[in-house]
């Protein structure tokens, strides 16, 4: 892959609970990662990263509150439900499981992200461009047949 | 003029066409079969006595396809739209007759669809007459009928180890050349092959008075009885060789205006902005659908909007047959307006 | 098969006792092939209820679409019986509404098999406990029961109904988890190239119809997520995008609400495989909380529920 | 790219010349769009009549048909008044003067204004839909056709006073001599002057006189409803009262279908109906 790594960085507001993470997370977030900040891991619909893939990225990281620490008590367990099964879904339509990361943060944790960012990229990068699951950047085959 | 074809030679003629053709002809797909160019491989050809899953027009009105390049700036153009010269070969005379008819809406006067015509012009349509009836079929219950020649450049009828050419027009001249005119006895043959297959097609309903009844019988019970256990799929529109109706979307990734077909059976379909919806369930959308094919298009060509093929019957996941509600159709009362 | 006389009497019954408004039936259809699904409101019109192996649809589709507040009487088998559950436990009715007069089913024959064997002109359909007799111009043909079941009655796991109010016929063995759960894992162990080839050509034959939507008693939605403009979820046309997203998350919304009756793959017009989607979910839905959809109207699926058992499910971040 | 070569379905490229509110609650936006092009324009107005319509694209949102809400002589540029609405109209409401725009159009055959020469001419317009009256009476209006068109009665309501479209001009038009104007609001306000009660209990008060005269209608479904047969009560024959349809629409060229009223299509063969020719169609509105 000559270009770097596409990545759909999906953020729940309160798990970066140090200051400095945050607005490195805000402001200095390098290019190639899209930035979708969400109130709680909970409001995550599979469908947000479906679009993230059909979008054309390559791997997808999510970023949530430890269990017990969710602003909303208990929104991360329903997103840890719905979003694994649905990463698990897509591995087995043919989907690589690796271009999902879930990053589950401890409120304590500090430079974590940026790490586990770096780590994830460079992960993709080695895995290099996936043919799998069309995106809506493609274009249609002409419609000569239908 | 009458050609004879023995059906040996037909692959090798297919394979010539295609030096300068796309050439589409029906090939298995799954259990069904369906429209697709022929490539290298001598393909099967299909003796099923049934038509395409999908009608032909969708090499006309593709599912989905580009009409308009958009930038994020404002600017707009034509989608580009290249066409190879093609041969449809093996389309059965109601769905010949199906494109005839949409062609009556795509090329009219006043507004020309430039997408449909182009393909159109490019086309040279091989009709291939069904000698044997299919089960759910009522052509000639509507008024065409299983060897109408409506809309085909050639017509093909099956003589067991030959076919009999019929040529309709210039541009399916050149396509048989080396062909030999056909004995006065083939083609007496061919004419009652014609014939019986005809009169074997069962009459399935009375047409005579059906538009009047069901102009008349627009407010009645009748829809919701024959509504009831419809689902509002789109199954019998989308496999109907006659309609057209499409939805126009914008795809931002693509920056592209296209269009897709769309069903009158859906609740968006004529869903406004505002909410309102003047068709609002099932009952308002069949009755749209019966009366557009029974109705209207006879008020806007004289023509039934509907050929016959029997795709919806057969298809329908409820088991809905269009054959049965315009018998009971028929049953509604009505006044005669006009006396003659 | 169940004895039509005890169906047709059960149902004038409840119907001339008012216990119910309407019941949910099959009428013949104009091909023996496709019977329809009917709505009998007085004992005249039970006369002309039937219910064969032909019958092909969840019946449990209706209980959304008729009036809210009329009280229905439904046929069912063992996978509507489910859906009922389903639709209960989704407050979709009160199950003080329904009766529910029970079947218990030996399978659903595919018709598109039979005209596979027998062509499309079938006068007669004779379906007898192990064999199926087609009667068409070319000849009278009897054909194994088995091999004709549409697959996910095949390897269907419940075929009794679990809480009918009154059963019709004697309930049939069970199928076996094993063979319910082969598909999933015959699939599951081929590699991903070939996972993605197979679900990249089903889905590329949709037509964007909706049928399979329509068909399954769980997709009531007023308004699917296709259907929305702002955002658009995904591409509205027969795109390959379009196609996969549509196939992709019509199944995932069924994720502990599906019932694995096999409607959604009936009713599709392109012959479309999709339980081999809905199916692993249901799998997963198994292993993961052992849950199966529709077995009573009070639990309800994982996706609603939340627990903190989950929390050592996952692997944690940062390290730990 | 020469224009005439471009398909029904593109649009033309326009700008936005001005861009403002309609009614107080910001609820309409006026746009007024100059051509690009020249030869657009003279194709434009080469078949450019009151009551027709175009389809503005935003692109990346889609299409929405309006109403033209400016008569040719005002000027080469054609003003709409969009309701935010869905998603085109309030990406219309986004748009500022020198946006870029996509309009297609005129299309439908707007009002038979040649078959109402020497005709008094009633018009009964409602909230928003008033947008093609307007564009009729400034039609009419123009010294060249003032003459063609004998008394026009204007009755013209709307929820609220601030709702009011075009107020400047119809704060002037209270002042010609050569039109009676009735203004209409549903509910008492402070110092309104005008009537205060819905459109058709208006039109039975004001009872415009049949004689010679047509009608023309436009408004919310609900208020056409019951002025039609306000009109016929009034003793407007049906061939004179005539009436502007809306439903959804995608092409805008009678090809996708969606909005047939029996075997009319109100793109193509309306929007304007007369109610004698509506009678004639199935009641699918």
């Amino acid at each position: 892959m000559t270009a770097k790594a596409k990545i759909a960085l999906f953020q729940c507001r309160w798990c970066l609970f140090s200051p400095a993470d945050q607005e490195w997370v805000d402001t200095q977030l390098p290019e190639n990662i899209h930035l979708t900040k969400t109130p709680c891991t909970g409001k995550i619909n599979p469908l947000y990263l479906l679009n993230a893939i059909q979008g054309g990225a390559d791997g997808i990281m999510i970023s949530g509150c430890l269990p017990e620490q969710c602003h909303f008590k208990t929104g991360n367990l329903a997103a840890r439900r719905q979003l694994e099964e649905f990463n698990d879904f897509l591995h087995y339509i043919g989907y690589e499981k690796e271009r999902v990361h879930f990053l589950w943060l401890d409120l304590q944790d500090r430079g974590i992200i940026q790490k586990e960012l770096a780590a994830f990229e460079a992960e993709l990068e080695a895995m290099g461009s996936t043919q799998h699951l069309a995106t809506r950047v493609m274009r249609a085959e002409g419609g000569e047949n239908a | 003029m009458n050609l004879i074809l023995p059906k040996i030679d037909l692959p090798d003629l297919l394979q010539s066409w295609r030096k300068k053709f796309t050439v589409f002809l029906p090939q298995k797909l799954e259990r069904f079969s369906h429209f697709m160019p022929l490539d290298d491989a001598n393909a099967e050809i299909l003796e099923q006595p049934h038509n395409t899953r999908i009608p032909p027009k969708a090499l006309f009105l593709p599912m989905t396809e580009a009409l308009v390049k958009f930038t994020r700036f404002g600017t707009y153009d034509d989608a580009e739209l290249e066409v190879s010269p093609r041969i449809v070969f093996g389309m059965r005379p109601c769905d010949a007759q199906a494109v005839q008819l949409l062609d009556t809406v795509f090329e009219q006067e006043q507004y020309t669809d430039p997408f449909w015509v182009k393909r159109q012009e490019k086309t040279i349509r091989i009709g291939l007459g069904c000698h044997v009836p299919c089960a759910n079929g009522f052509c000639t219950t509507v008024g065409y009928g299983p060897f109408s020649k409506d809309g085909l450049d050639i017509l093909l009828t099956d003589l067991g180890d030959s076919f009999l050419v019929e040529v309709l027009s210039e541009s399916g001249k050149t396509l048989f050349e080396n062909l030999h005119e056909a004995s006065e006895e083939l083609k007496n043959q061919a004419k009652e092959i014609q014939h019986k297959a005809h009169d074997a097609m069962p009459i399935a309903f009375e047409t005579e008075n059906l538009k009047e009844k069901i102009e008349q019988n627009f407010k009645s019970d009748y829809w919701d009885e024959v509504s009831r256990s419809c689902l509002g799929c789109g199954v019998c529109t989308f496999l109907c060789p006659t309609c057209f109706c499409f939805d126009i979307v914008d795809e931002v990734q693509r920056q592209e205006r296209v269009r897709n077909w769309d069903s009158c059976m859906f609740r968006i379909y004529s869903l406004e902005a505002s909410g309102h919806n003047p068709r609002p369930s099932r009952i308002e959308r069949t009755r749209q659908r019966l009366s557009h094919k029974y109705a209207y298009w006879l008020d806007q060509i004289g023509l039934i909007g509907c050929t016959g093929c029997g795709r919806c019957v057969s298809y329908c996941p409820v088991g809905l047959d269009i054959r049965a509600m315009l018998r009971q159709a028929q049953s509604l009362p009505f006044e005669v307006s006009h006396a003659e | 098969m169940p004895d039509i006389n005890a169906l047709k009497l059960e149902a004038k019954r409840i119907l001339r006792e008012g216990i119910v408004d309407v019941v949910v039936g099959f009428k013949p259809g104009d091909s023996p092939l496709h019977p329809q699904p009917a709505f009998f409101r007085n004992e005249d019109e039970v006369e002309e209820l039937i219910h064969n192996g032909l019958c092909k649809n969840n019946l449990a589709n209706y209980l959304t679409r008729l009036p809210k507040q009329e009280k229905v009487g439904i046929l069912v088998r063992g996978c509507e019986n489910r859906s009922v559950n389903s639709l209960i436990v989704e407050s979709q009715k009160e199950r003080d509404d329904l009766y529910l007069i029970g079947i218990p089913c030996e399978g659903i024959i595919d018709w598109r098999r039979i005209v596979e064997q027998a062509g499309e002109h079938i006068s007669m359909v004779e379906d007898n406990e192990s064999e199926v007799t087609v009667h068409a111009p070319t000849g009278v043909n009897s054909y194994n029961r088995f091999d004709l079941l549409h697959e996910s009655c095949q390897r269907c796991l419940h075929r009794n109904p679990v809480s009918a109010d009154t059963l019709i016929g004697d309930p049939v063995a069970n199928g076996s988890l094993e063979l319910a759960t082969q598909k999933v894992k015959n699939f599951e162990s081929q590699d991903i190239e070939a996972r993605y080839a197979f679900f990249q050509k089903e889905a590329e034959r949709c037509i964007r119809c909706y049928a399979c939507r329509e068909a399954c008693p769980s997709c009531y939605c007023t308004e699917c997520f296709v259907d929305h403009n702002t955002p658009r979820w995904t591409e509205s046309g027969a795109t390959p995008a379009g196609m996969q997203g549509w196939h992709i998350v019509r199944a995932f919304h069924q994720s502990g609400r599906c019932t694995s009756c096999g409607a959604c793959e009936r009713a599709c017009p392109m012959d479309i495989k999709m339980t081999y989607l809905t199916e692993k979910l249901n799998h997963d839905m198994r292993e993961k909380y052992n849950f199966e959809c529709g077995m009573d109207a009070e639990t309800k699926p994982p996706f609603q529920t939340v627990t903190l058992d989950d929390k050592n499910r996952f692997f944690v971040g940062g390290g730990k | 790219m020469p224009n005439n070569s471009r398909s029904p379905y593109t649009p033309m490229p326009m700008r936005v010349l001005r861009a403002y509110y309609e009614s107080t609650d910001r609820s309409l936006k006026t746009l007024e769009l100059s051509f690009e092009s020249s030869e657009d324009r003279k194709a434009f107005f080469a078949k450019f009549n009151p009551g027709q319509f175009c389809l503005l694209s935003v692109a990346g949102k889609g299409e929405s048909a309006l109403g033209v809400a400016s008569a040719a002589w005002e000027g080469d540029f054609v003003r709409f008044t969009a309701q935010r609405m869905g998603t085109v109209t309030n990406a219309l409401h986004a748009l500022k003067a020198g946006d870029p725009i996509g309009m297609r159009g005129p299309l439908g055959n707007g009002f038979p204004l040649d078959d109402w020469k020497s005709k008094n001419l009633v018009i009964i317009g409602g909230g928003c839909a008033f947008s093609t009256l307007y564009a009729l009476t400034k039609h009419v209006h123009h010294p060249d056709n003032r003459d063609d068109f004998g008394k026009i009665t204007l009755v013209y309501g709307t929820r609220t006073s601030g709702l009011c479209m075009y107020k400047h001009d119809i704060a002037s038009w209270h002042e010609r001599e050569d039109m009676e104007i009735h203004q209409a609001i549903d509910v008492p306000e402070e110092n309104w002057l005008h009537h205060v009660g819905y459109v058709p209990d208006v039109v039975k008060e004001v009872a415009p006189s049949p004689e010679n005269a047509v009608a023309v209608v436009c408004g919310p479904p609900i208020m056409t409803k019951f002025t039609l047969p306000a009109l016929l009560e009034l003793g407007f024959a049906p061939e004179a009262i005539f009436t502007s349809l809306e439903k959804r629409m995608k092409c805008g060229l009678g090809k996708c279908g969606r909005c047939n009223l029996g075997h009319k299509y109100i793109c193509k063969d309306g929007p304007v109906f007369s109610l004698a020719e509506l009678n004639a169609l199935p009641a699918d509105l």
